[in-house]
């Protein structure tokens, strides 16, 4: 069996996992539906003065909102991503088996990727529904490719870091610590890159795309350097 | 005599609270880092501290 | 019966921590291919510790350890594949079916589709019980398609951590002629077990295991 | 193979601290150069044409943040030779430890001094200034480096996984400043200097800062020797802890 396929096992079987359990649709996607709803009681209705004249404050802030959002539900996916390896010593077992440990960090990567775009799309319908943001057309290139890659990037650090905090005691308090600093330039870069797509504020869409070249090398640094790393964090013995 | 010429600078509240505040934690990690070094020399022979 | 060529497991004065506690100290075993070796003790003699440590769980601290003739240090990486642990968890998935489980753990070595229906019939988890979730299964069925997941990897070490624990009288009765065909068809048998008489009537040899150390 | 507790023939003195004839020395030549950088920090030294007297701030600043960046080199240095030498020895591992311990505690000194700096010069304690966004950010990251040092499990284990996560933060790094740099550019930059707080300094305001990083860099590698040392101990507990338990242990199953 190659990597590549052992790969595609290990995501096919967490998404099955997914499919059956429904995790994400009836816990994550709520949560984060109700994470949109409380920013906007925290922000109240106002208004903010931009070039543009008055422009509704949510509507200016919407795209960091959705990609905070997106990052607090990034955490209790990953968290669910390992309890499951967890919960009946599978990742030990997957040890003992000796399963390439690059395939499991791409095959899990890969999983949370998928199921993070649902939720970021879920997001950006929220923002669009709860938010008064609009998606013109010329955006939407620029719109998906953002979403792609910003979800890699994020699958990567959190498949990562959740391997290695989880088995310990205190994992839950250890992962955010880890990862929230390690994902600012993913928060930076997308909220910029999806405010040129939908044209928040006035900002050109010219302006995105330097921002898909940061969240790329981030995607590729921590796609690389997870798979690297990834083995020897979750194998203790050797 | 400087300790006049201190307190009459501008700004004084935060040239001396930097001197201040970075001296005093400065201190404290010294002085925790020799008291655990102390405390744990009790417990270990000479013949196994490797600067010795 | 002739000695093999290469004993299947080699410790020599082993030990092993478990947060600064050693779980072994100083073990020395050998066993054979084909062998069903039982481990007996009393709780807390380091009979889970040393399967843990044959299955490259458990770091090796001191002494030296050997499976199929490699490092258990340096050649975790080739032992791996051969070697399977069935502990105190069955290392299966809940949210999937027993088929789903046994289809995974097959694909990781390769396995065909019939092997894997092989495997599950063996274990008799393959009709009615195939499609039921591993949450609705008891403890007995899901021992049993564990050791099915054993058998679809091609596992040729056993290592069984207390596999009578949970089974009703003719789910022991079953596994023992697993384990029996296992044997029989090539595989080397680590097990421990408080079910004494049983296992005893089931190992080809029986060690002793007290204060992490094994019993001469 | 019965117990083998080594028992030397007299009982061995455990009179020796942390400290040696050198760090003794190193220790005076420290605080030595630390009362310099106060005298001429705070006295000697003029008031700067442009930053008037908010310049003294920068003579524990510069040194601070100095000390902080060769504290996480040290530590990332170590987590590379921990990691890709043949040994795995744990004298790497406790150096990066030590060192990132200090850089921690150095790191929230430039944070504080930086945000005196800034409010004297800014007016605002906090200008988003992309070095000083991303120093935090790394601070937080070194933090949870140590987090992870302290997971438990065996010496090994311990200092394989925190060289692994200590490498990952240096990866971050790039990423991290490069973001925030972007991201600052679409700010206005604040008005009164460059942000590197850089001036043409010369003359005295020059030896005072030469003091400085002098003195703190005799402090670093003063609490990087101790800490070193403190850890080894504490690691050697650790086994001889392990040697008695492993006896206790061979004896309980001999008496049985």
């Amino acid at each position: 069996m190659n990597r590549w396929s052992i790969a595609r096992l290990v995501a096919a079987k967490d998404l099955r996992i997914e499919r059956r359990s429904k995790v994400l649709t009836n816990q994550v996607i709520p949560f984060a539906g109700v994470t949109m709803v409380i920013f906007a009681f925290a922000l109240d209705a106002k208004s903010a003065r931009t070039d543009d004249g008055f422009v509704p404050l949510l509507e200016l802030v919407a795209p960091g909102l959705v990609w905070l959002a997106a990052l607090f539900s990034l955490l209790l996916l990953v968290q669910r991503a390992f309890a499951i390896e967890a919960d009946d010593g599978a990742l030990d077992a997957l040890r003992v088996a000796g399963v390439d440990p690059v395939a499991i960090f791409w095959g899990k990567s890969a999983a949370l990727a998928v199921q993070l775009a649902v939720l970021d799309m879920v997001l950006l319908g929220a923002a669009v529904l709860l938010y008064g943001a609009d998606v013109p057309a010329g955006g939407l290139v620029l719109l998906v490719v953002t979403l792609v890659v910003a979800t890699c990037g994020l699958a990567c650090v959190g498949t990562l870091y959740g391997g290695l905090t989880a088995g310990f005691s205190g994992r839950e308090t250890l992962l955010p610590l880890l990862v929230l600093p390690v994902v600012a330039p993913v928060l930076i870069g997308a909220t910029r890159a999806v405010e040129s797509a939908l044209g928040t504020g006035g900002v050109a869409l010219s302006e995105g795309w330097p921002w898909i070249g940061l969240l790329t090398v981030f995607a590729i640094a921590f796609g690389v350097g997870g798979a690297l790393a990834f083995g020897p964090l979750i194998d203790e013995a050797t | 005599m400087i300790a006049t010429i201190i307190i009459g600078m501008d700004n004084a509240f935060e040239i001396l609270g930097s001197y201040v505040i970075t001296f005093a934690v400065i201190g404290g990690f010294t002085w925790r880092v020799l008291r655990q070094g102390r405390r744990l020399a009790d417990q270990v022979d000479d013949d196994q501290k490797y600067w010795t | 019966m002739s000695a093999p060529a290469q004993p299947v497991v080699e410790l020599s004065d082993a030990v092993a921590v478990l947060g600064g506690f050693p779980v072994l100290a100083g073990a020395t075993l050998t066993v054979d291919s084909g062998e069903i070796v039982l481990l007996h003790g009393p709780n807390g003699a380091g009979k889970t510790s040393l399967l843990r440590l044959c299955a490259g769980l458990l770091p090796l601290e001191r002494g030296e350890g050997r499976v199929f003739g490699l490092d258990l240090t340096s050649q975790q990486v080739a032992i791996r594949p051969r070697v399977g642990l069935l502990g105190h968890h069955n290392g299966l998935y809940r949210d999937l079916t027993v088929a789903q489980n046994v289809r995974f753990w097959g694909a990781t070595v390769g396995a065909t589709d019939a092997e894997i229906d092989a495997a599950m019939e063996r274990l008799g988890v393959r009709g009615r019980l195939a499609d039921v979730g591993v949450a609705r299964l008891s403890a007995g069925q899901k021992r049993r398609t564990a050791l099915a997941c054993l058998v679809a990897r091609r596992a040729e070490l056993w290592l069984l951590d207390e596999p009578h624990a949970g089974l009703d009288a003719a789910g022991r009765d079953e596994l023992d002629d697993t384990l029996r065909e296992a044997a029989a068809a090539g595989a080397t048998i680590v097990v421990s077990s408080h079910e004494h008489e049983r296992a005893a009537a089931l190992a080809t040899r029986q060690v002793g295991v007290v204060g992490g150390q094994v019993a001469a | 193979m019965t117990t083998t507790t080594p028992a030397p023939a007299t009982t061995p003195t455990r009179t020796r601290g942390t400290g040696t004839t050198a760090t003794r020395l190193l220790g005076i030549a420290t605080v030595v150069m630390l009362g310099w950088l106060v005298a001429f920090g705070l006295g000697f030294s003029p008031a700067d044409r442009d930053q008037d007297e908010a310049v003294r701030i920068m003579y524990v600043h510069v040194p601070t943040v100095w000390v902080a960046y060769v504290a996480l080199g040290v530590t990332a240095l170590c987590s590379a030779l921990y990691l890709f030498t043949k040994k795995h020895s744990l004298g790497f591992d406790r150096f990066a430890g030590a060192s990132a311990e200090i850089a921690v505690v150095f790191m929230a000194l430039t944070l504080v001094s930086g945000m005196l700096w800034g409010k004297i010069t800014w007016g605002v304690y906090w200008a988003w200034d992309a070095r000083l966004t991303s120093f935090a950010l790394l601070f937080i990251s070194t933090i949870g480096y140590l987090a992870v040092r302290s997971l438990g499990g065996s010496h090994q284990q311990r200092a394989k996984r925190s060289a692994i996560v200590g490498l990952l933060v240096v990866l971050e790094i790039p990423l991290v400043h490069w973001s925030v740099r972007l991201w600052n550019s679409l700010h206005q930059e604040p008005s009164v200097l460059d942000t590197d707080g850089d001036v043409s300094i010369e003359g005295l305001m020059l030896f005072s800062l030469f003091v400085g990083v002098i003195a703190f860099t005799l402090l670093y590698v003063w609490l990087l020797l101790h800490r070193t040392r403190s850890m080894a101990m504490a690691d050697l507990l650790d086994d001889v802890g392990l040697d008695q338990a492993l006896a206790d242990r061979r004896a309980e199953g001999a008496s049985s």
